[in-house]
């Protein structure tokens, strides 16, 4: 090209290097909130740093913890998922249904993974297929599975699983380290490395930033979507056996509200609610602050009304401290 | 002389400043009454950054705005109008939902005594502007059953409802089609004869040599030079803006027209468009050419697997094969840069290398695993290619100006070593360097046998780059033109319907 | 040809209601007696005042999850007060109950405003703060019948022209909306920066403040529902009207309200409150097991929602001149 | 120097019923000397909630913990843990499966309670008539247990008719718009049932609103302060309620006999509870408190700002 009086510029790979992004990043903040949060409630609570305590304070964030990951990623999509609750009251039904026509343990994990996955499938086909926004539909679906379990349980309860099934919800794999904490470290895992290090990954990122753009770049929106849904739906459903596991019975009212916790924890994990951004590891380190601040407020005896104030305050803060102290710096530096 | 008169707007030294990039470094703008002035510059220039700031939506980070010599500020849009500014802005600000009197009307609607929009007032108010600008549509009807030239009239019509004496138009033929143009021409001869000072925008320079009277050029966010046009020619112009020369020739090219890749036999869609056939040949460029809203993009965007025939078969090299999504078309070799750069095109969120590599993952990544080292290899060696102007790969796309997103969008699909490229549009908005640039590279591609779809409303750029030209009225192809049967009153007359006859009564 | 596109999705959730109406006379005859509709209505005015308030949020591309934690704790707070001072006059209960709902709407319209936090993020957070406040200045307690005045609790039930004022102020509501969204500029700012924020920019409205604008009203009417439901039941206490946003919500939707924004009228809001007001009236009504409720209402949900979409379906472009009379 | 410390864990705060309960197990603690209250529940009336809040309590290696459950088996795992770990576990008023406390107490018997509601309706109605029960959710353990035993001696009340049970969810709109329902439904519906607060409640406002008072009467089970209004209109002519003051000082009194080990809960054997007696165990380890107490127009004054 005719480029005499102008040399190529060069273009670097990167503008800043990975520490310095590192420092700068959501997970950076809050990992000093988790530390801080620690640090408190071994100060607040002698009982707080005792291996076995913190064992069961695990269970304050497995199950929801489990969602959440699949939530991170369809929320980072574009899309929502009010349903994930419901789908653990259905699963855990049919679940329940099954254990008293004998079902064994595989049976059972079977059946509550299936069910997951025909919900996941259930929404996914109103949002894929008829184009319907997820939150309307599945806050439709949210009555229509919790409605079902109504509808097959009343005012019953479904109990007598295998003993051998309690092993989800209430056993140890090594020490203090609970079944339930090792299921979650190893989807953990997995949904980073999805997320993170695949094509489809990419595809989820972006699809979110921008969802014409991504059909226009040949990626199979739709079908990257279903998936999300079978994914959001399959992990409801493994979290319907760890909670069906840990509880021994089931009741249509099992997990009432869960969903919020969930969004709550995925947003909090600096997950963009609005598609297009946002990472694993945050998710990971919101469950710990959501479990640590719920266990030590419960060991200082705190109501759990209270305590849902300062989860309140603690997901408004957490976005809105770091955004009002660029505005006075800005103000600040104007002035 | 006019030189002498105190200009109605005045920018004296205006800096802006996004995060990142300077867009404006103490610019100096003076429009006077009844006259245009011409605002030019390359992509990213900051040409509609002035709009903005001159029209209240951007506040200046320092430099003084002064209206008939006193210096003013603006805190919104509304504050802007009733200081007697109004624009027709490069986006489309309008609201599907609304009928098109509220879309004219809307923040400064006409009040009853009780401080409810009169609806009556307004729609009278509304329909003598529209009939004033030749439109027929009734302003009662919703925005969103409008056509998109009709839309662009509604925008015109909602910038002339303010009582305005400054008249900014930020690129306001790229939309339109010959006639509109003309009537647009006209609409600015008038607004001239009233005394209205007019800031006319475009990347077109016989445009710009017809209607202005003055001109001003930015580059990279500073001014370089202002005067009157009939004190400068063509060349002067744009080496002033391009700070170079730029051969405004098109490129020379030995067509070496192979065997067919693409057959395209009875495409068909229900309300789109129908009898669709034609061959593309290895390393040729086949134009289509017609006017807009003929159904070019439509028909472009079922062949990339967006939209579904409802008949047709497609085949490549030789055999039959069905694209039923994008991802079947880049399969196939068939990749398409949209006429729509923000939202089709690029994907504004994600860093500039992961837009380039992202049809092209399949070959950077191993067994579905990212390889960043990989990506950034392939990212670099087409940024390269088409000199793209970054901070670094792993900038936001968004931070880039049209033209260098237009460059991300093709160096994405270049990446895919594509058989069969479509471009609409290609050189739309994007300024005259750049476009030299882009003309200069798809005569490479062709070259290297590629085969080039060029969908385009510009004659000379369909004329000087086509080997063969298809044009399209109606969502019919009307004919197809080759050799000395091309030549703009050809294009202009199938394109309008119009018969040989009457075009040379005419 | 305007008119002829609007309604068309409200003639046929009238159409629905109607339907329903006859289906369940056929099993209980005495529901479609004007005395039983007119008790239909009242139970829906609150639903129905809420719904007017959120539609103006989800129109501007924002959501309110707070309003039945606002309606709560206003609820609370005025019970309170009339314990504290019986003697208040009941206008000036209204007074701060409006004004208090539209502070709890203006914290969260600052927060969406000024600091640029998504919606759904701030009224998940405002939801639990605003019901954790309630059990912090109630200590967990109720306020039962007895020891409100019997002006407080009259208020919303003395009858007037043959209904109940709590249905009045319902109705005066919608009229109130209905002038506001087609004849204020506020009003019509609001479809605007739902329907393109980006445009409305360029036309002078300040986006942020109009979002902020609709949380306020929301808040306000939130408030306002608080007394009125507070004096309704005659008992106030933390849990009242929980899960009653998502009620909210559905209705909207049910409604023709498009969750993306800019698409919706006070009309649809009003007869998708009604339509879920007769299937909870009904249901009771007509024998169904309690046990059918939550599905029958999801699925209710679930049509409505394909149907609207259905409707509202842009046919797109026609280019072919031989297919525009075909469509 | 160590207080005993005793966790009274209930269904879920803001809830009158165990507010008063807290105050009777305060009482208790001041009585017995060296004994701290601990006052807990979750947000919702979930068993997750309540299992985070128990885990909480063995983290603290409480002495005792008294519940009253959300659900009868989901808090079995988590309440032997408890024990395992030393713990004193008794469920009261709502109860958890044997196997994962060492009694429970009933306020009041099942039976007996089942009767009362019905008795109370009937004792209005010398000729008979339809009457209707108004229940709180459908999972509600004691609610069902008690419509059960009022259904096995309804045939003892010649004339009277149960027409429908409807459940209100313990939601103040919804139990408002199921007596609403009643009232539609069932045109000579003479009385209201509902053996839950927030119910008897909203039915009593339901009856005055349809200016039915004296037509239908609602009766079931509900604080006096709550209802006071209602008796004072005549909505309501009688309902009946155990004193949950004193349900929680029992409960306390029980947990703090086990923990000190002054008393075993095994079938057949009783414990004390302080002033309110002894409780004796059943072969399920069951007891119950007291019997229920009637209030109408003529105590109800003495007892409305009490509990
Ligand atoms: N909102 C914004 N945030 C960040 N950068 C911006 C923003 N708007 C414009 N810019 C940057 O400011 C510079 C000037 O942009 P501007 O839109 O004014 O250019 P222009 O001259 O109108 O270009 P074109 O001919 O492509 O329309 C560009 O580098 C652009 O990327
Ligand atoms: N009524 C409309 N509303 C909004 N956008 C429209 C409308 N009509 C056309 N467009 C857009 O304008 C562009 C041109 O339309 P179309 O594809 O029908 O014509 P074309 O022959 O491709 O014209 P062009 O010369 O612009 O490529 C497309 O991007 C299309 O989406
Ligand atoms: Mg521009
Ligand atoms: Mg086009």
């Amino acid at each position: 090209m005719s480029d005499t009086t102008m040399t190529a510029r060069y273009v670097p790979n990167r503008l800043n290097n990975r520490a310095h992004r590192v420092l700068r990043s959501w997970e950076a903040l809050l990992l000093v909130v988790a530390v801080g949060v620690f640090v408190l409630n071994s100060f607040a609570s002698p009982y707080f740093l005792n291996v076995w305590n913190l064992s069961d304070a695990t269970y304050n964030f497995t199950e929801k913890g489990m969602i959440a990951f699949a939530m991170a990623l369809l929320i980072i999509s574009g899309e929502i998922d009010l349903s994930v609750a419901s789908i653990i009251a259905l699963a855990s039904t049919a679940m329940g249904l099954a254990a008293q026509y004998g079902a064994g343990t595989p049976e059972l994990v079977m059946i509550g993974l299936t069910v997951g996955l025909l919900c996941g499938a259930f929404n996914a086909f109103f949002v894929t297929v008829l184009g319907l926004p997820s939150i309307v539909v599945t806050i439709g679906t949210m009555s229509l599975f919790r409605g079902i379990s109504y509808i097959v349980l009343g005012d019953g309860a479904y109990g007598g699983y295998p003993d051998s099934f309690a092993w989800f919800g209430q056993g140890y794999i090594y020490w203090v380290f609970t079944a339930e904490i090792a299921i979650f470290a190893v989807i953990a895992v997995i949904y980073g490395v999805v997320l993170h290090k695949t094509n489809f990954g990419r595809a989820v990122y972006a699809i979110g930033n921008n969802p014409t753009g991504a059909l226009f770049s040949g990626i199979r929106v739709q079908r990257v979507k279903f998936i999300l849904f079978l994914l959001t739906g399959l992990m409801s459903g493994v979290a319907a056996i760890c909670l069906t596991s840990r509880l021994g019975s089931t009741r249509p009212s099992i997990a009432a509200g869960m969903e919020l916790s969930v969004v709550t924890m995925v947003v909090l994990g600096g997950i963009n609610i609005l598609g297009g951004s946002g990472s694993i590891p945050g998710v990971v380190i919101a469950a710990f602050v959501m479990g640590l601040v719920t266990f030590g407020l419960g060991l200082l005896n705190v109501p759990g009304i209270v305590m849902s104030i300062f989860i309140g305050l603690l997901l408004i803060g957490v976005i809105a401290l770091p955004r009002l102290w660029l505005m006075i710096a800005a103000k600040k530096r104007s002035a | 002389m006019t030189d002498h008169a105190t200009p109605v707007v005045s920018m004296d030294a205006i800096t802006k400043t996004f995060p990142g990039v300077k867009a404006l470094d103490a610019v100096q703008l003076d429009l006077y009454a009844g006259q245009v002035t011409a605002l030019v510059g390359e992509n990213g220039a900051g040409k509609s950054t002035t709009v903005k700031i001159l029209t209240g939506i951007y506040f200046p980070d320092g430099g003084t705005i002064r209206i008939d010599g006193e210096p003013v500020t603006f805190a919104n849009a509304n504050a802007a109008a009733d200081a007697g500014i109004t624009a027709i802005h490069q986006e489309t600000v309008l609201f599907d939902e609304l009928s098109v009197a509220e879309n004219i009307f809307i923040g400064h609607a006409p009040r009853t005594r009780w401080g409810l929009i009169d609806k009556a007032a307004m729609q009278r108010a509304a329909s003598k502007l529209l009939h004033d600008i030749g439109a027929t549509f009734d302003p009662r009807a919703l925005l969103r059953n409008l056509g998109i030239a009709n839309k662009h009239l509604v925008a015109v019509a909602r910038a002339l409802s303010v009582d305005a004496r400054v008249v900014i138009m930020d690129e306001p033929t790229a939309a339109l089609s010959h006639k509109e143009i003309e009537e647009l021409y006209e609409l600015v001869e008038t607004l001239k004869k009233q005394g209205k000072a007019i800031l006319f925008i475009s990347h077109k320079f016989d445009e710009i040599f017809r209607i202005a009277d003055r001109y001003t050029v930015f580059r990279d966010g500073g001014l370089v030079g202002t005067g009157l046009i009939s004190e400068i020619n063509e060349d002067a112009l744009i080496q002033l803006m391009v700070g170079r020369t730029v051969d405004h020739i098109f490129p020379q090219r030995t067509p070496n027209v192979a065997e067919d890749v693409l057959q395209v036999v009875g495409y068909a869609h229900p309300t789109e468009f129908a009898d669709i056939n034609f061959t593309l040949k290895r390393g040729e460029i086949l134009g289509f050419y017609g006017l807009v809203g003929a159904g070019r993009s439509e028909f472009m965007q079922s062949l990339f697997g967006i939209t579904k025939p409802s008949k047709g078969v497609c085949k490549i090299n030789g055999s039959i094969r069905v694209i039923r999504s994008p991802a079947d078309a880049v399969a196939n070799g068939i990749v398409y840069v949209p006429e729509d750069r923000g939202k089709q095109g690029t994907i504004i969120g994600l860093p500039i290398f992961q837009n380039i590599t992202l049809p092209s993952l399949g070959r950077t990544s191993k067994s579905g695993f990212l390889r960043l080292v990989e990506e950034f290899k392939l990212a670099r060696e087409y940024s390269e290619r088409l000199d793209l102007r970054a901070a670094s790969l792993d900038q936001d796309v968004g931070n880039l100006s049209g033209g260098n997103q237009q460059k991300v969008v093709i160096a994405k699909w270049l990446a895919t070593q594509p058989q069969v490229i479509i471009l609409d549009e290609p050189t739309k908005g994007i300024d005259i360097g750049s476009k030299a640039a882009v003309h200069e590279f798809m005569a490479e591609l062709a070259a290297q046998g590629l085969s080039v779809i060029m969908v385009s409303s510009e004659i000379p750029e369909v004329i000087g780059m086509s080997d063969r030209v298809i044009v399209m009225r109606d969502g019919r192809i009307e004919a197809e033109l080759e050799g000395d049967a091309l030549s703009p009153e050809t294009l202009v007359r199938h394109a309008a319907g119009i018969s040989a006859t009457l075009m040379e009564e005419a | 040809m305007v008119l002829r596109h609007i309604p068309i999705r409200e003639a046929i959730l009238g159409a629905a209601i109607l339907v329903l109406l006859g289906v369940v006379s056929t099993r209980y005859s005495g529901f479609i007696a004007p005395a039983n509709l007119a008790n239909v209505f009242n139970d829906t005015a609150p639903l129905i005042i809420l719904a007017l308030g959120q539609m103006v949020v989800i129109l501007t591309r924002c959501i309110d999850l707070s309003v039945a934690a606002n309606l709560a704790l206003t609820g609370m707070v005025v019970a309170m007060l009339n314990v504290a001072m019986p003697g208040l006059p009941i206008p000036v209960i209204l007074a701060i109950a409006i004004l208090l709902g539209a502070v709890m709407g203006a914290i969260n319209g600052l927060l969406v405003w000024k600091l640029a936090i998504p919606p759904i993020v701030v009224t998940l957070g405002t939801m639990t703060i605003f019901r954790g406040i309630i059990f912090l200045i109630s200590e967990g307690k109720w306020i039962n019948a007895h020891e409100m005045s019997a002006a407080f609790t009259g208020f919303s039930r003395a009858a007037f022209l043959g209904l109940p004022v709590l249905s009045w102020i319902a109705i005066v509501t919608v009229i109130v909306f209905g002038m506001m969204m087609s004849r204020t500029a506020l009003g019509r700012s609001i479809f605007a920066v739902g329907g393109n924020p980006h445009a409305a920019v360029y036309t002078g409205i300040n986006v942020g403040k109009t979002q902020f604008l609709a949380f306020v009203l929301s808040g306000a009417l939130a408030g306002l529902t608080g007394y009125l439901w507070v004096a309704r039941y005659a008992v106030a206490y933390v849990d009242i009207a929980r899960g009653f946003e998502l009620e909210v919500v559905a209705a909207c939707v049910i409604g023709g309200i498009s969750i993306a924004g800019g698409i919706g009228s006070v009309g649809g809001a009003v007869l998708g409150a009604l339509f879920l007001g007769v299937v909870k009236n009904a249901l009771p009504v007509v024998n169904i097991s309690p046990f059918w409720q939550l599905a029958i209402s999801g699925s209710a949900i679930l049509i409505a929602v394909a149907f609207n979409a259905r409707a509202g379906r842009s046919q797109g472009r026609v280019i072919l001149k031989s297919a525009e009379g075909s469509v | 120097e160590d207080n005993m410390r005793i966790a009274l864990v209930v269904k879920a705060l803001g809830i009158g019923f165990f507010e008063a309960a807290a105050k009777g197990a305060e009482e208790a603690a001041t009585e017995l000397g060296g004994v701290e209250i601990i006052y807990t529940g979750p947000t919702d009336t979930t068993a997750e909630g309540q299992i985070e809040v128990i885990n909480a309590l063995i983290a603290q290696n409480v002495d005792a913990i008294a519940i009253s459950a959300n659900d009868t088996d989901a808090l079995v795992p988590a309440l032997k843990k408890a024990m395992s770990r030393g713990i004193t576990v008794i469920s009261w008023d709502s109860g958890v499966a044997s196997d994962g406390r060492q009694m429970h107490l009933n306020p009041s018997s099942n039976p007996l309670i089942g009767n009362m509601i019905i008795k109370l309706a009937a004792d209005h109605l010398p000729d008979g008539g339809d009457v209707a029960v108004l229940s709180a959710t459908a999972t509600a353990t004691n609610q069902n247990i008690w419509i059960d035993e009022m259904n096995k001696v309804t045939g003892e009340y010649s004339g009277i008719n149960v027409v429908a049970t409807v459940y209100g969810d313990d939601l103040a709109d919804k139990s408002y718009r199921e007596a609403q329902g009643l009232m539609a439904s069932y045109p000579n519906l003479k009385a209201i049932i509902a053996p839950t607060t927030v119910g008897i409640v909203a039915a009593a406002q339901a009856v005055t609103d349809a200016g039915k008072i004296g037509e239908i009467n609602v009766t079931g089970l509900a604080l006096p302060s709550e209802m006071a209004g209602h008796i004072e209109s005549g909505a309501s002519k009688s309902f009946a309620i155990w004193n949950p003051i004193d349900l929680g000082y029992a409960a306390t009194m029980i947990a703090y006999n086990l923990a000190k080990g002054t008393a075993t809960a095994e079938a057949g054997k009783s414990i004390p509870m302080g002033r309110m007696g002894e409780v004796a165990l059943d072969g399920n380890s069951e007891g119950a408190m007291a019997d229920p107490f009637v209030y109408d127009a003529s105590n109800i004054d003495a007892f409305k700002s009490i509990f």
